[in-house]
């Protein structure tokens, strides 16, 4: 049986901000990396420009080529991991072997939700798209079956990225979206508006309030969909885009604990001793209700690697706090949420200021004196300023007259807080 | 000769001094400073020799002995009215002189032994105060007289001329004396002037000076303020009329004197103890009138004692030596060992150090 | 590793620091040919505050923990190793703005080109950043705080 | 009516070539001369308002802009100059005494510049600094003629040192109150003092806590207007200072109007904010010489006889009996400040016409001092436009101890004399209390160059003096033998105490 220090499952931002974490506090001690996936490291957010050929495959890379080498990280790439027993500190892999670990992390990401009760959903053409793979095989199928149209089901950020990759690709293409309105997990009515404007300006038409029912496949191809509403729409590739789940698979079975996502304290271990999880896969404390949620994003996945890999090296990190935030363009329209976009109820207050021409809209959602949410399209410059003063908790009240003007900048705030800001150790940790 | 007493140009230049001190009292002829003094002949250029001779006239000890040299016959009856008028002339004599080829030129030389009565009018004179008040009326009122020295028991020779010919002119091994001072002078830019040479002397004070004092104008200046008027046209009467001034005067102790005239540099006053340091100090803030700047070498005489000291950086040479009762104190060493070739010992002393000479306890000469 | 630390009593608002950026990045790095020629194509990557007699000039503060590297999910965003510097990479930023969102100074800009991202380089090559060399009034000071 | 006979002093010259509409130059104009105009896209002049400080200019990046005084803006006239005619407008216009800033511009005669140094040749070593001491560390006070001693084979010092200030360089910065300049300059002097070990003094301005911390380094002022005098005020300081009246402006009071009145200048000169803070022409309790002796005294009775106490006057006519006055009355300085002394303000026909030169009057007094024989019981420090160390050097060997700089002191910190100091809109941030201008002054900046300045005339001074032969500025202090005067009058000659070059 080969033993290693750190065993890391993943090979994701996770997987590799774990690795630096480790090596923050430990030069030396070896670490395993185990990924089922074949490829070096990559951004996985990527794939949709991958897919758009915005980027090359060269480029896909989210570290150097020598970055495992020189971080000391031995890879088995292409290796899944069927079981972890947290007693006896092994894992065991597919192909039969045992590895002993001292600290384990598992950062295997989420798997993508197929509806399991739509009929044709095994139809050639219909993909997920959250790997490498997928971007492989969908442009595969487009080239090869010389794709003219698509339907995007779910009109969430997965989705709306992979539109714009269908449309660089000059797909026409429709999105089925279940809800009244799309991005609704992340915009508010008035934000969703105007990007659903500017997707219409780019062709692209959006179905709210509807599903697909079934699906329509000539020769095993898809064809088409039918709908809730009734309706039936042609279509030679469909993505379905309505999430991911956390792959808490790997778990099932060791008693690590799992909700949603593995649970993990604000250190990142889970119920299991030695063994850490982050990520998408862990549940961890949101830093605006306080309590354990999955939320799948990106700096998130970063910081949590951080964390666990500090502490698996034996040092004290602790993790602040996950905060929804999403970055998204449009079609050339930046986009910018952050925490709560909508209010919640009593003792909620909006600020808001729109410019519909311009398609440039801001607001800030303020809760007994603090901002916790805000959406910006098309100026987000000083966006990060707010998400500081969400993630800092500072009291905007003095200054609230200010927060919505033109000339908003660090200089509005408080001075003891933009000393810190302005000194860069506001995010030490 | 009075046009050109006005001038307030300083003497400058290099020159060797020389001094002999017995300080058993014994007294001895001048023929030895002269060959001292004699052998540092490269050192002036002829334009001023002199001497100071303590012990000289040791019948007339209680009377001031006033050397004066006069231009003229009208200056000598001037002079002889203001002394009449004045003082109490005991005896009036011509100062023996020979003729001697390397001089010529001569002033009337004539000496005049003196005292004053108290001034009923002004009680806090005393006799010296009326002395120097009497030497500096005549330097800056009577037209071509000059007073060379007008202490007890001593006496100044000196006039243009190399200072070994000077010796002989005023046939100095026909006096015995405790302390022979000597200068050879080489002055750059004033024409010989007997009044000019060295030594200078103020009561019993008399000084032979090697170098230039750069702070002239400010101690002129300073001692004006207490009365001493600086007629002359070197700077070596400001160190007579100094030492007059802090230790007649204000009765500063030798050391202080010194200290005051050559202090020691801040730098070294930092690094004295606290005591020390504030006397150090307050002499400074004091006597920065007095503080005597540029290069000198100095050789003092006063009545009983003789004193060698030189500038705080000590630019100009100064070499001691000491031999049984004899203390040296000169320019060159061989001045010395030409006439003592096996002293005692020999050193130098550091920059500002006063080299005191003095007669030993008990011994009287006045 | 060098940091520049900014003096807010001491900034006059004058904005010399943001002209003399521009032209440090410009490529003829002659100031009238950057502003005639090239001044649309560069974003300062110092920008002056201003409130009232309050100014500030602001520039990447080069985090320790830099939220903007946690954020960048190209790698595009990187800390530089020799000098401690937090670079962004052009040739691989995909302009997603998850710098932008995560700044808590708003230090990090949209380029001109609106494509990829845009900051405060400290200088690349330079002893002093010019924004520090040419203050006129010693706002911005050159640190070393001695780690790398 | 507008303003249409009076013509701008200044023109503007932007070169279109070299501007690149930054804007700098509009930013850093209190007096708004340049406006960016949004509409055209480009920076626009207006010379009417330019008082030619030369701020934009400095500041330009890319030297696009000169600014040049206006020549030939009238017929020419030897008499009636342009600043005559000018003048006559402005009053013509508006009325009242014409105001101004700085010292006495007017090409009145400059006796330092006919004065020359000495330095020795061949006979007496010149001393090369850099290798040999060379001491410049002066004490101001009272001094006794004489020192006393307990005799004895370790003589012991008797007499007991009044209380003296130490300088390492004899150059102090004169008094320009908190309030005339800005906390910043004020800030710069006392910290620069204490850096080279002098003194700068508060003016009339108080003394502000965040300056209290230098305060051994300060020489606290009491003026006609008393403020911010308190024992604590003069127990803090070094040495205290009655004004009595100043170069610029003998016989003159101040004003400091109320506008200029900031919570922090009225809590340091303590008077209620706002308000005018108005110094009388006269101590209204001295009228007369022992009135200033009481107030001494008084001074001293506060400070237990532990700081000197100085007075201050403007070099007037028989300013030697006023000094000897001074002295007399017990003042351990005087400082005295000749016509061509700074000022925050001052009528301009006060400034240009009173007073006489500071080269005359030390002479006067360093001879009187002695003749009297109390010059020990007094120093005597002069200001009035020292511009340079040879300036310092001439002024010590004609006899005085030390030198005050006011207007030298502002131009190390970036003045440009543009003598507009009674706007407070300076635009170089010193003689202001605007908080956008005072900020332009960065403390450390002027620091910095202040100590710069001190040590750069620090070393002068000890090259002059060691081409003299000298090694201790006391051998220098009222040595004129080391001066001679060029293009000079036999009476100005005897009233110098100096002789004529070649003699």
């Amino acid at each position: 049986m080969t033993k290693t220090k750190y065993l890391i499952i993943g090979n994701s931002v996770a997987a590799v901000a774990a690795v630096s974490g480790i090596r923050q506090v430990d030069a030396d001690g070896d670490i395993t990396l185990i990924s089922r996936e074949t490829q070096h490291t990559y951004s996985r957010p990527l794939i949709t420009y991958l897919l758009g050929g915005k980027v090359g495959e060269e480029q896909m890379a989210y570290r150097p080529a020598d970055w495992y080498e020189k971080s000391g990280v031995n890879t088995m790439l292409g290796t899944e991991v069927t079981h972890v027993d947290p007693e006896a500190h092994t894992v065991d892999t597919a192909g039969g072997q045992t590895i002993g670990y001292e600290k384990l992390l598992i950062a295997v990401g989420g798997t993508p939700i197929v509806p399991r009760d739509v009929q044709g959903a095994d139809a050639e053409g219909v993909f997920t798209f959250t790997t490498m793979d997928d971007a492989d095989a969908i442009a595969n199928y487009i080239e090869e079956r010389e794709v003219r149209s698509a339907i995007v089901v779910g009109g969430g950020l997965i989705g709306l990225k992979s539109v714009e990759a269908l449309i660089e690709l000059g797909i026409s293409t429709t999105v089925v979206e279940l809800a009244d309105r799309m991005l609704s997990a992340t915009f508010d009515e008035t934000a969703s508006t105007l990007a659903q404007r500017r997707l219409a300006r780019a062709g692209v038409e959006v179905r709210t309030s509807t599903t697909v029912a079934e699906l329509l496949s000539e020769n095993g191809r898809v064809v088409g969909a039918k709908l809730t509403d009734g309706e039936t729409l042609p279509c030679e590739l469909l993505i379905f885009a309505i999430g991911v789940l956390p792959a808490t698979g790997i778990v099932q079975g060791s008693g690590i604990d799992s909700d949603r996502g593995i649970i993990v304290d604000d250190g990142m271990r889970t119920s299991a001793e030695d063994v850490y999880a982050a990520g998408d896969v862990a549940q961890a404390r949101a830093l605006l209700c306080g309590t354990n949620r999955c939320i799948a994003i990106f700096p998130n996945a970063y910081r949590q690697g951080i964390v666990a890999g500090r502490n698996m090296a034996g040092a004290e990190a602790q993790w602040e706090g996950g905060l929804v935030m999403n970055s998204v363009t449009i079609v050339d329209l930046p986009t910018i949420s952050v925490g709560v976009t909508e209010a919640l109820g009593e003792g909620y207050e909006e600020l808001s200021q729109l410019n519909e021409v311009a398609l440039s809209y801001r607001k800030l959602v303020l809760h007994e004196g603090r901002i916790v949410g805000a959406v910006f399209v098309g100026d987000i410059d000083r966006a990060g300023i707010i998400t500081g003063l969400i993630r800092e908790r500072i009291d905007v009240s003095e200054i609230r007259d200010v927060l919505m003007s033109d000339d908003f900048g660090l200089i509005s705030l408080p001075a003891a807080y933009r000393e810190r800001v302005l000194s860069g150790t506001v995010n030490r940790r | 000769m009075a046009t050109r007493r006005l001038l307030p140009f300083k003497d400058m230049g290099g020159c060797s001094i020389t001094g002999i001190m017995d300080e058993s009292g014994r007294r001895f002829a001048g023929d030895t400073i002269i060959r001292s003094i004699r052998n540092m002949h490269e050192r002036s250029n002829g334009l001023g020799g002199g001497f100071a001779a303590y012990g000289i006239y040791p019948e007339r000890d209680e009377q001031y002995a006033m050397h004066l040299m006069f231009d003229t016959h009208q200056a000598k009856r001037d002079t002889e009215a203001l002394l009449d008028q004045r003082a109490t002339v005991h005896l009036a004599e011509p100062i023996p002189t020979r003729a001697h080829p390397a001089i010529s030129g001569e002033p009337i030389l004539h000496r005049y032994f003196v005292n004053i009565e108290a001034d009923r009018g002004r009680p806090h004179l005393g006799e010296d105060d009326l002395v120097v008040e009497l030497h500096m009326q005549i330097n800056a009122e009577v037209e071509d007289a000059f007073v060379f020295s007008a202490g007890k028991n001593m006496g100044c020779f000196k006039g243009v001329g190399y200072p070994e010919d000077i010796g002989e002119f005023f046939r100095l091994e026909e006096y015995d004396a405790y302390i022979w001072i000597a200068h050879g002078r080489f002055p750059t830019n004033t024409t010989g002037w007997w009044g000019g040479a060295h030594p200078f002397s103020l009561l019993d004070w008399a000084i032979v000076h090697n170098g230039e004092i750069s702070s002239y104008g400010i101690n002129k200046r300073y001692l004006r303020n207490f009365g001493y008027e600086c007629t002359l046209q070197t700077d070596t009467e400001v160190i007579a009329y100094m030492f007059d001034l802090l230790m007649r005067k204000h009765g500063l102790p030798l050391e202080l004197a010194c200290s005051a005239m050559a202090p020691p540099f801040w730098n070294e006053i930092e690094r004295m103890d606290e005591v020390e340091q504030a006397q150090a100090r307050a002499i400074r803030a004091v006597y920065g009138g007095a503080l005597l700047n540029g290069p000198f070498a100095v050789v003092v005489g006063s009545t009983g004692r003789m004193i060698g000291f030189s500038d705080r950086t000590k630019l100009r040479p100064q070499v001691c030596a000491r031999s049984g009762d004899r203390l040296y104190i000169s320019s060159e060493e061989a001045a010395i060992r030409t006439v003592c070739p096996d002293p005692d010992v020999v050193w130098h002393p550091e920059a500002g150090e006063p080299v005191l000479g003095e007669l030993q306890a008990g011994v009287k000469v006045n | 590793m060098k940091r520049i630390r900014i003096c807010e009593e001491h900034c006059i608002g004058c904005g010399l620091c943001e002209v003399h950026c521009v032209v440090q990045h410009s490529r003829s790095r002659n100031i009238i040919r950057a502003f005639r020629e090239e001044r649309d194509g560069i974003v300062p990557g110092v920008k002056v505050e201003r409130d009232g007699h309050l100014s500030f000039a602001l520039q990447c503060r080069h985090c320790e923990d830099a939220p903007c590297i946690e954020a960048c999910m190209t790698g595009a965003m990187h800390r530089d190793p020799e000098t401690g510097a937090v670079l962004c990479d052009t040739e691989r930023c995909v302009g997603c703005w998850m710098c932008i969102m995560a700044c808590p100074a708003g230090a990090v800009q949209r380029g001109a080109s609106g494509k990829v991202a845009s900051k405060c380089d400290l200088c690349i090559g330079e002893d002093v950043p010019v924004c520090v060399a040419n203050c006129p009034n010693e706002a911005l000071v050159l640190e070393d705080d001695g780690d790398d | 009516m507008p303003e249409w006979l009076t013509q701008a002093e200044f023109v503007i010259e932007r070169d279109p070539e070299r501007c690149i509409q930054c804007k700098v130059c509009v930013r850093q104009c209190a007096n708004e001369v340049h406006r960016f105009d949004a509409e055209l896209g480009e920076v626009f002049s207006d010379s009417d308002k330019c008082v030619g400080c030369h701020r934009c200019v400095s500041l330009c990046p890319t030297n696009a802009l000169s600014v040049r005084q206006v020549e030939l803006d009238f017929r020419s006239n030897a008499n009636w100059t342009p600043q005559a005619i000018r003048n006559i407008y402005k009053q013509a216009e508006q009325g009242g005494v014409l105001l101004t800033g700085m010292g006495n511009p007017e090409p009145l005669p400059v006796y330092w510049d006919r004065m020359l140094l000495n330095a020795s040749q061949v006979t007496n070593p010149s001393i090369d600094p850099l290798r040999e001491p060379m001491e410049l560390l002066t004490y101001l006070g009272a001094k006794p003629t004489r020192l006393k001693y307990e005799g004895g084979d370790e003589p012991r010092l008797e007499t007991e040192l009044g209380p003296q200030l130490e300088l390492q360089v004899p150059v102090m910065f004169s008094t320009m109150s908190y309030g005339s300049i800005s906390y910043n300059a004020s800030l710069a002097l006392a910290r620069a003092a204490s850096e080279v070990g002098t003194y700068a003094n508060t003016g009339e301005g108080g003394l502000h806590a965040g300056i209290r911390p230098f305060a051994k380094n300060m020489i606290v002022q009491v003026a006609s207007g008393r403020f911010g005098v308190d024992a604590d005020y003069l127990n803090a300081a070094a040495a205290v200072e009655i004004k009595i009246g100043q170069g610029a402006k003998p016989g003159i009071g101040g004003h400091l109007p109320g506008e200029k009145v900031t919570a922090e200048i009225s809590a340091t000169r303590m008077i209620p904010l706002g308000t005018d803070a108005i110094s009388p022409a006269p101590h209204h309790d001295i009228y007369s010489i022992e009135d200033l002796r009481q107030l001494i005294y008084a001074i001293k009775e506060t400070t237990r006889y532990r700081k000197p106490v100085g007075v201050k006057i403007a070099a007037v006519h028989h300013i030697a009996a006023i000094a000897s006055g001074a002295v007399r009355a017990g003042a351990d300085f005087v400082a005295i400040d000749g016509y061509r002394g700074g000022t925050g303000a001052a009528p301009t026909m006060i400034r240009n016409n009173v007073g006489i030169p500071i080269e005359f009057a030390l002479a006067a007094v360093d001879a009187r001092l002695r003749e009297e024989g109390i010059r020990q019981d007094a120093s005597l420090v002069v200001a009035g436009s020292f511009r340079c160390a040879a300036d310092v050097v001439k002024a010590i060997a004609l006899g005085a101890d030390a030198c005050y700089i006011g207007t030298g002191a502002l131009v190390a910190m970036g003045c440009h004399l543009c003598q507009k100091c009674y706007t407070g809109r300076c635009n170089w941030g010193i003689a202001t209390q605007d908080p956008y201008l005072t900020r332009r002054l960065n403390p450390n900046i002027a620091v910095r160059r202040l100590v710069n300045l001190l040590e750069s005339w620090r070393h002068e001074i000890k090259e002059i003096m060691g081409g003299m032969g000298i090694n201790a500025v006391e051998s220098l202090r009222g040595n004129r033998d080391h001066l001679r005067g060029i293009g000079l009058t036999d009476r100005e000659l005897n009233a110098l105490g100096i002789q004529m070059a070649g003699e």
